[in-house]
């Protein structure tokens, strides 16, 4: 019988089990569904696999991939390869954590619980804001929760929407807002960065909320200077989607006027693993805590005095508020969550700071090595972090292609998410990346021509 | 005992992690970016060694109750075991070191994987076709709602209802208010099954979709789904499963057979990956032929030799997610799929049944059955059975912490009063649900005999009962660092 | 500095612990050393290397090695390549296990000392007989204590050991037995099997004990019927040295009036790990217990009465007994002896039946096949559990280089590890090898001329 | 809270893991093994499944305390922290899955590890060159006593005699022993050092070494380590360095130096690899140049291109382990000393030793302290300071685990009546050690002023103080199967 290991149940047990329910089968148990939609034959699957059958299977279906601990790799656009301490995957891989349900009873829970506290506590150092939930699906739909959220707290269904934020999460925007009725206008980047003229004249006591991202898609800083103001002084809310890693050094949302800081979290010491899971994290100042989506956990103390935690501000929550709630987020990404706490607590403060000067110092050196070469220059004159766009003596495809064959994996080829030439590419470059990884990508690049 | 916080630890000067040297030359920082976009005053992250950082984590996760510590008996939730094996293939650096944005080329076997993932899934639904892209089971049913409503646009009609009973799962009415839709809610007949001339009612030209879970929130087969479905089709609405307690049905009977239109799963339930207290989840959804234009891009496709990511699909809702969902859950579903194979999923839900009916008849005497019926993978009580006026149904749960494991769910369905669910699923052993049968008897009787015992628990744990009202009154939802004088 | 990040005190930290101690730098407190013998310049290491960069050179060096998950593997000859399930390393690798000390305070330490006292259980059962200790170093070593231990018991000084035991095995005797002035007899083999005849002229009342192999070096399996009476009968001992797989199925050395029984426990879910670690197991008659090495564990009572486990007969050991102790053994492989738990609480009964099975099956399937081959001889006619000897039409590494080539780690050249002809092969089968791999080495060999 | 035996979790027919079925076409058992060579009755090894298995485990983990709960601070055995990096390199399958006889050009990444360690070893004890072959600290003692006796017989020499003094390892005494080598124990000098009349007085043309660790076990160092090689050298005889109090002297002081001629490690204390539980560790062995040839076999060597095993070594004395050692305790203690280098392995013995001092003069006025200087790496005591009749060590011991932490050494060295020896290692931060020390004063004031607290410790373990007696007078020492009547 397949899976035997994991139904403990004997046959001798069944049947004594089925005796003192006081049937004689198990399919009387089953009798309440109708016979016409009973599903007569075996389910079309393959047949069962040993353990070693699985993992051999499973191993032959890895190897069918190339991953970046196999060539040095310069993709970011919204996942990134960065050095993730061993003590992470040790600690997060603990059972009590990753085998446990969401914390309904905090007496049994209270690891889980203090694990998520401090990761709230950590986002809201890292963004300056006053509150965090403990947790949503990942960067894309946390910026879309935010625009539900502005658009609930305003009782307005425009949002502005900077173009300079990740294509991806537009289009999620796109999908979440659709049905809400939530009019979309999208104002364009000049030199990399978010048109303000264009902005101004986007803005008004309409607009909810304007969205930027920062850095944005093309690695750009954007200039925040008065731009919370000109969001503000309409009644709008200011959203900024911003890299955790950068958030080292930039100025953060809140200290920019952000009422919202949303983003993803899998740069905080999450694998790439093809996209997902990752980390939506949302930080809000306090006059928007109780709208804001997911959980949350707040500190308390027991009936001794103790401190202690429990999920709190459930009022919001939908399995409270049903219909009334202003998300349907339930299951979110708590293991996500607490690793990115645990990559935090290992990386410190110093060592936070010491992996966003790396990026950008390695970024910068890639960056100044690749325009110097003859074909290629920078789209941008305006400031990066640690991403940036090259333009492209060739398709940048073709580029990928040659370096793929020279065992590097490049950058984003631009075409394959936005309209535009066919020679743009993006490149992102991590402290994980050595100075003889990006003289080797230059000199493949100096080699095509 | 009480645990300090990761702050607390905290001294100035020391270091978890140790990282490389620049190998590049560096700039002034002020070179790159203007001081205007720099902050101020650096996050106040703590600084604590690397031996602070494991004794800090190991000590919490200690501090935690999983299924690896116990029976989690918890109702609707599918605590199951979660095989080891699943988290090694997961691990694998083929898989987890991947990037998203790689050549498809160079992640065949990645593609591979879910693409054979999604065809298992409907053909367990009994569905035509699945994207996996939906990271939980609530992002599963927006995702399934969405298709709904385009689905209904585009062939012209404006509906804007969604009838979901009164024992539903509050996802199911705020997942329809998050996708602009109106909830109608219907009363349950007092068993909990749809309440057909309720539903007659409620049906019209206006109705989106009806959305259901089957076994019901009460754990008992809807009976009439056959009816159900042609009253919702007849009107010309669709059919909503809500996957919740697909633990019950594996191989033995189909959401598409029965005349759904629209499935999610929740591979953290009934596939049997680990749920992370509280997420990573995955809500992959399997739709009926006419639903497929409108699915989440990327679909992934393959032509006989090569497998791709395909966003060229004119219908489609969109993105629904920033990349393609949590991949790193569906490696688990799927390796759990292929070691059960067809014949260990049937059995998986036969015996998840037998675990509930066996629990459930064993309890009766001891607490209140409100609807003497077979159950299917849970079963629900309406708290004690013999008079004890000063016991709760949450002084129960909370004395069961005190034996060592973790209580059922409480209060839900809401439509039954003091309700007490209990999901034991297949990976218990009769000896689990016989000792467990024993500690609910025992405190069936300190209810009775013993009050005090079962309102003051619990004692055994690391902490007491705490004040849940104060912590929403007063808020405290972060660390501040301490205002020095 | 180097290594900060595993030594918390910062520089303050140091002052104010100087200052509390009362001295005013650290070199005060070495102040005993005498200059001359201090080392005047820093070692000469290479330089500190980040974690990143650590685990980068480790990655690299592995990938220098060709590994068993990526060849076929049919070598065994004391390491042998079976499945282990993934729950073993899942288990093992709590860190409450491999970070403890040994369980010198009981109470903290219960779960160490009950998984080892379940270990040596399935010692116990395994091998038949009645006392197991909690673990040696390894399979050689723990034949050698086996060797010192009936010498001692028994205040006799010659031991017979059948060739059919590991060279590496008697090379460890012969190192051990010198210096304690034993003298080892060895008997020669025939037809694969200890030579009966031989065996009777060795043993005399001047023997301590016989040491035998079973299944032996070759995956001969003896005939172990009246070895025990011949040795007894001149009042010596019969220590079997066996595979622990094999006992599923094969007579345990208990029944077949073995009065220790030692081995080799890396079969038991452990890695192969170029060789170590290992684990080495005894088990014992009663009437031996108070001569065998190693830590023991008991079951007793606390002072409630509640079942309890501690270290018992520690009289033997050498940190009560010193220079009177039978073995200087301290540290053992506590942290093997617990993974061989977990894997034979995996396996159960069944499982191990199976693996032992499996084994013998598939061996003999793919002796048959090279058997039929044109130019390859099984060297021998006796039965044998999962390894036999081929005799090789080309010389043995000739093949083996072949056979790398196609992708197959061959079998043990018995030239590198015995005198005699270089056309000999040792292979070795177990469960994980498919019939698919088997047929695949049969193609090679046969394409051999 | 008592804990099942895994014995009493089985059930005939369950299973716990999951094997392929027989791919080969199988014959008869008694067709390929003679039916006398097959046993009779299976082995009764348990029947669980494996959520028993992981239930079963996990629960003893969490009865079991490590480095990573909390502090250790065992005198003589360096429970510094593991770091977790270390484990990775460990786990990778190009070490893991390697077997030992694969052909050398197969191995290289394995041999250039190893060939490059015992030079990292032999560098930092000043040694000429080590061998990694000895499995334990004790396992290096025995290989290293018997490289002397194969050195002293290559000269001709009949050296009978092991000196060692009173304060030593036991060990050292039990290795002497197993060499065949007679002990002559020395009393030492109150301090714990050697006694130089008594060493002058047993040294003779019969001895062949003399073993000593320095620092001393009472941690302090040896002053007089010059004079003692020089006599022991005069003699004729080798002195042999038992590298168990190493953590002192990294960077600071070589045993080669010293004059030692003989040097072992314990990768498992120094090097910061786990302990396991009491093993597997991994004892090198460092020598001077003239003993090189007597190294076991096979000997890492390098030729500028390739690594190779070499067998071919005729005055060695043989092999010491079935094959090469614990290689993957070797990896740790690589990847340690590489995080390192020289300035932090200095440091280490700088922080370590300070550490000690901080500790020992916090305790000074509550313990007895023997000898009023400055320690190493790890401090003794001699009992408590005020007088207390009812309170043993022992039971401080035992209150320690009252307070979370493990208890230092008790009752070595013993020389040292009432010993309770305190090695805090260099992982520790001044925070543990100053709530260590408050906890000790708080334990030393109990045991005056409320000494049943002490008396009757532990009260917070899953058990309380065992039976040892009994254990060691009837000992259970298996589980059997019980009889069916």
């Amino acid at each position: 019988m397949a899976g035997r290991h994991y139904l403990p149940n004997t046959e001798s047990d069944r049947q004594a089990m089925l005796a003192a329910i006081g049937v004689s089968s198990v399919d009387e148990l089953f009798q309440d569904i109708p016979p016409a939609v009973r599903l007569g034959r075996p389910l079309n699957l393959p047949p069962a696999l040993s353990e070693l059958e699985v993992l051999q299977l499973m191993q032959q279906r890895a190897a069918e991939n190339v991953h970046v601990g196999q060539m040095p790799c310069f993709l970011g656009a919204g996942a990134y390869d960065h050095f993730i301490p061993a003590v992470v995957s040790h600690l997060a891989g603990r059972s009590e954590f990753y085998t446990a349900y969401t914390q309904y009873q905090p007496e049994i829970s209270q690891g889980g619980l203090q694990a998520l506290w401090e990761y709230q506590s950590y986002i809201c150092e890292l963004t300056g804001l006053d509150v965090s939930n403990a947790s949503l699906y990942d960067g894309a739909t946390a910026l879309a929760e935010a625009m539900n959220m502005a658009c609930g707290a305003t009782g307005r269904s425009k949002v502005v929407v900077s173009a300079g934020i990740h294509p991806f999460y537009r289009r999620v925007l796109a999908t979440y807002a659709r049905d809400l009725g939530f009019e979309i206008i999208t104002v364009s980047t000049v030199d990399g960065q978010t048109d303000r003229a264009a902005l101004k004249a986007a803005v008004n006591t309409e607009v909810a909320a304007l969205l930027m991202q920062n850095p944005n898609f093309y690695g750009v800083v954007e200039d925040m200077e008065g731009i919370a103001d000109l969001v503000h002084s309409h009644g709008g809310l200011l959203v900024a989607c911003v890299n955790p890693i950068s958030l080292a050094i930039l100025k953060p949302p809140g200290a920019y006027g952000a009422d919202v800081a949303v983003g993803e979290g899998q740069p905080l010491g999450l694998g790439l693993n093809f996209g997902g899971p990752y980390l939506g994290f949302m930080a809000v100042r306090e006059k928007y805590m109780r709208r804001m989506p997911g959980r949350i956990v707040g500190q308390t103390t027991d009936l001794e005095g103790k401190r202690g935690f429990v999920l709190t501000l459930q009022a919001r929550e939908q399995h409270i508020r049903r219909e009334k709630a202003y998300s349907n987020i339930c299951s979110n990404e708590g293991l996500c969550a607490i690793t990115a706490a645990i990559y935090l607590s290992a990386l410190g403060k110093q060592g936070l700071a010491k992996v966003a000067r790396l990026c950008l110092q390695k970024a910068h050196y890639a960056a100044g090595r690749i325009a110097s070469l003859p074909g290629y220059r920078l789209a941008y004159t305006a400031p990066f972090f640690h991403e940036f766009v090259v333009e492209t003596p060739l398709p940048a495809a073709e580029i990928n292609a040659r370096l793929q064959e020279k065992g590097i994996i490049g950058g984003l080829d631009l075409a394959t998410v936005e309209d535009g030439p066919d020679s743009r590419m993006l490149l992102c470059v991590t402290e994980k990346r050595t100075k003889a990884e990006i003289d080797a990508l230059v000199a493949v690049l100096e080699g095509i021509k | 005992n009480r645990k300090a916080l990761v702050f607390e630890l905290s001294k100035p000067g020391r270091i978890g992690a140790d990282l490389p040297e620049a190998d590049v030359p560096e700039q002034e920082l002020t070179a790159l970016v203007p001081a205007a976009a720099l902050r101020d005053k650096e996050p106040q992250l703590p600084e604590i060694s690397e031996v602070d950082v494991v004794r800090h984590y190991t000590a919490l996760s200690r501090r935690n109750y999983g299924v690896d510590n116990g029976f989690y008996p918890l109702g609707s939730c599918t605590m199951k075991y979660n095989p080891k094996v699943n988290e090694e293939a997961a691990k694998l650096p083929g898989f987890s070191n991947i990037h998203p944005l790689q050549d498809s080329k160079t992640v065949q076997g990645a593609l591979a994987v879910m693409y054979e993932l999604q065809n298992y899934l409907a053909e367990i639904a009994g569905m035509d076709a699945c994207t996996l892209q939906p990271a939980a089971g609530a992002h599963g049913e927006l995702t399934g709602l969405k298709i709904i409503r385009a689905y209904h646009e585009s062939r012209g009609e404006k509906r804007t209802k969604v009838i979901v009973p009164d024992s539903a799962h509050g996802t199911n009415p705020a997942t329809a208010t998050v996708c602009g839709l109106e909830t109608v809610e219907i009363k349950s007949n007092p068993d909990g099954s749809v309440n057909l001339d309720a539903l007659r009612a409620a049906v019209g030209p206006d109705t989106a979709a009806l959305m259901l879970t089957n076994p019901s929130t009460l754990g008992l087969f809807e009976t009439q789904i056959i009816e159900i479905a042609k009253i919702v089709h007849e009107a010309g609405a669709l059919l909503y499963y809500d996957g919740a307690n697909a633990n019950a049905i594996l191989g033995i009977t189909r959401p598409g057979d029965m005349g759904f239109d629209v499935v999610h799963f929740n591979l953290h339930k009934t596939f049997s990956t680990p749920h992370g207290g509280g997420g990573p989840g995955s809500g992959p959804v399997g739709v009926k032929e006419k639903l497929i234009p409108f699915l989440p891009v990327p679909v992934i496709e393959f032509d006989g030799k090569r497998y791709r990511l395909n966003y060229d699909r004119p219908q489609t809702i969109g993105k629904v997610h920033g990349f393609y969902g949590n991949f790193s859950v569906m490696l688990r579903a799927y390796t759990y799929i292929r070691t059960m194979g067809p014949d260990g999923l049937r059995q998986v839900s036969e015996d998840a049944v037998l675990n509930a009916n066996y629990v459930m008849r064993a309890l009766a005497p001891y607490y209140k059955l409100p609807f003497d019926r077979h159950c299917m993978h849970e079963c629900v009580f309406a708290g004690l059975k013999e008079h004890a006026p000063e016991v709760k149904t949450l002084d129960v749960a909370k004395r069961i912490l005190d034996y060592g494991y973790h209580p059922p769910t409480i209060y839900f369905p809401l439509i039954v009063h003091d309700a007490l669910m209990i999901e034991p699923t297949e990976t218990e052993s009769k000896e689990t649900l016989d000792e467990f049968i024993a500690v609910m008897k025992e405190i069936a009787r300190e209810a009775v005999e013993q009050p005090e015992l079962v309102t003051g628990a619990p004692r055994t744990t690391v902490v007491r009962r705490l004040d849940e009202a104060t912590a929403a009154r007063k808020p405290v939802v972060r660390w501040k660092e301490p205002l020095t004088p």
